[in-house]
């Protein structure tokens, strides 16, 4: 075999069945289909106004739930729990009053929610039909006759240039391997916060991220948060609704 | 009955998933399209009423014998037919969301699912239940889907203008509005 | 047709096998075997003398729906028993490896692919979509494949001519060119 041997992916020690596939991360869950799935379920659970999504509320019971299942390694949820928390922040942000170019953060989550409820609600639908079609019964398969001749081979043009295409992507040639490396900055991230942590025994988000920060540090900061939280080093907590985090070190344990 | 239509009845019969009225044409060519839909007439009228356990269905553009629907729960008990395999919820999402925005490139699907969905996308193309139908413009030209007659089988369509219309669906899809006080 | 008569029917239409007596009385064990015999009978007749297409036979101890002798030549021409078969995925790469680069040796298309692909090849070898062409040079003289008249015809293509060139696919197909710097 000549197959070409590409270093191992760096695929952090996870308690979640992920599965490595070409595209990316899939994570195998049967009770949401993906980060969106989950959040219409907290909402519906809460039967919360969708069009005046609880950003705040939404979001932590967001994180804890992606916590108990384990699945903060997943990128899906992962990245609908940034986008939640930069929301959130944007919601704090004071604007002044009859500022008419304000536009809520929130307008485009609740637009794909709505898509999304929209394709539930079809789902649904041809669930019930094919349930209905299951009803009856066509004919039974007959095994073909051994001396009969074979079903006719049916390929499209479309489906063979499909293939080369896919194929064309497996060619083990560097041009072809263009590896976009995400600009996440998590060790970075993660120095920051325990150099933080080592003079304060306590810090806020703003603390962390700082005030301008961009949607990479953003992302950066929080899963390094999430990790360090995961290891032990930390704890994340929210007083009450709308309040900033409060990130606090904990005592020092050892890090398995 | 008359020729034409006992032939068709043999062929229906014989076939295990809907023949085209092109495909049931094609059996004696010399008949042409006229006599075949008259011939279907007569079959469909022989099967229909109270009659027979089994009935003719216009399905998946096509036509099919297909059980009576009263007789599914004794069938079913008695194994001696095989039920189809059910779809997932990703695998139907990915389904509804092809079967409307068709023709659809992978990375549109990925966006409203907010999931990766190409691992999906591949088992429903190898089902045969969606396939390429053509390539978008622009960057890279994707490769655009569409769903398979034997989507309209498995759901007992007769062709896409039976799915609901998105206006009735009870969530349309609208920019948010106020929330009215109740 | 009594109500017996028309599930018996509706289970021998959906059974993919000759059905038993036993196994048609067991659909409705409260019925009795007398009652059974009698609905298949009433069956048969229906289905008898020369008005249908298809006729209840018995056969291998059982009883099955058949298409009368007549309609066999006609119907087995028309090939719709059989679903029109399809590669799969793996079978359609290696096809388009050996396409596109024939002539082309085994070891060449699992570089590509990144796997093993000799059991792929002997499918497409066996299925007359390609063969071997000639021998390469260099060690062992590997086995060089490439496509035959047959895979032409199935995607209707006039020649090899007409596969759409490489450049034409969003990525092109070719021999290694070495990276360009951005």
């Amino acid at each position: 075999m000549t197959a070409p041997t590409a270093p191992e992916p760096q695929v952090p020690p996870s308690s979640v069945a992920v599965l490595q596939e070409s595209a990316g991360f899939v994570v195998e869950l049967e009770q949401f289909s993906g980060p969106l799935d989950l959040l219409l379920h907290l909402i519906r659970e809460d039967e919360v106004d969708i069009t005046d999504l609880p950003i705040a509320k939404i979001a932590d019971q967001f994180l804890a739930v992606i916590h108990e299942l384990g699945l903060d390694q997943a990128a899906d949820y992962l990245e609908m729990a940034a986008r939640l928390l930069r929301i959130k922040a944007q919601m704090l942000l004071p604007r002044r009053l009859g500022d008419d170019e304000w536009e809520d953060p929130r307008s485009e989550l609740v637009r794909r929610l709505l898509e999304y409820q929209q394709i539930r609600e079809l789902v649904a639908w041809l669930q019930r039909a094919a349930a209905r079609r299951a009803e009856q019964f066509g004919r039974g398969y007959e095994q073909p006759q051994p001396d009969a001749p074979p079903a006719p081979l049916q390929i499209e043009l479309n489906e063979l240039l499909a293939a080369a295409e896919r194929v064309i992507t497996l060619i083990p040639e560097p041009m072809l391997h263009r590896v976009v490396p995400r600009p996440l900055d998590v060790e970075g991230a993660t120095e920051r916060i325990l150099a933080l942590l080592a003079e304060h025994e306590e810090c806020g988000w703003s603390d962390v991220v700082g005030l301008r920060a961009t949607i990479v540090e953003v992302l950066s900061a929080f899963i390094a948060l999430l990790e360090l939280a995961k290891r032990g080093s930390l704890t994340i907590r929210q007083p009450e609704p709308f309040a900033p985090m409060v990130i606090r070190r904990e005592s020092p344990r050892e890090v398995a | 009955m008359n020729p034409l239509a006992k032939l068709l009845e043999a062929a229906l019969f014989a076939a295990s998933r809907p023949l085209t009225l092109e495909e049931l044409a094609s059996l004696e060519p010399a008949s042409g399209e006229a006599a075949v839909r008259a011939a279907l007439d007569e079959l469909c009228a022989a099967y229909a009423g109270d009659d027979h356990g089994v009935e003719l269905v216009e399905i998946a553009q096509g036509w099919q014998f297909l059980t009576r629907r009263e007789y599914a729960e004794t069938i079913e008990r008695a194994q001696f037919a095989l039920r189809p395999r059910r779809l997932s919820p990703a695998a139907l999402e990915t389904l509804a969301i092809v079967a409307y925005r068709q023709p659809v490139g992978r990375l549109e699907v990925d966006e409203i699912r907010g999931v990766d969905s190409g691992a999906v996308i591949d088992k429903l193309v190898e089902r045969g239940l969606i396939e390429i139908v053509t390539r978008g413009e622009g960057l890279g030209r994707p490769l655009l889907y569409g769903t398979t007659p034997q989507f309209l089988e498995i759901l007992g369509l007769k062709d896409l203008e039976e799915l609901p219309r998105l206006e009735e669906l009870s969530v349309a899809l609208r920019p948010p509005t106020p929330a009215e006080p109740e």
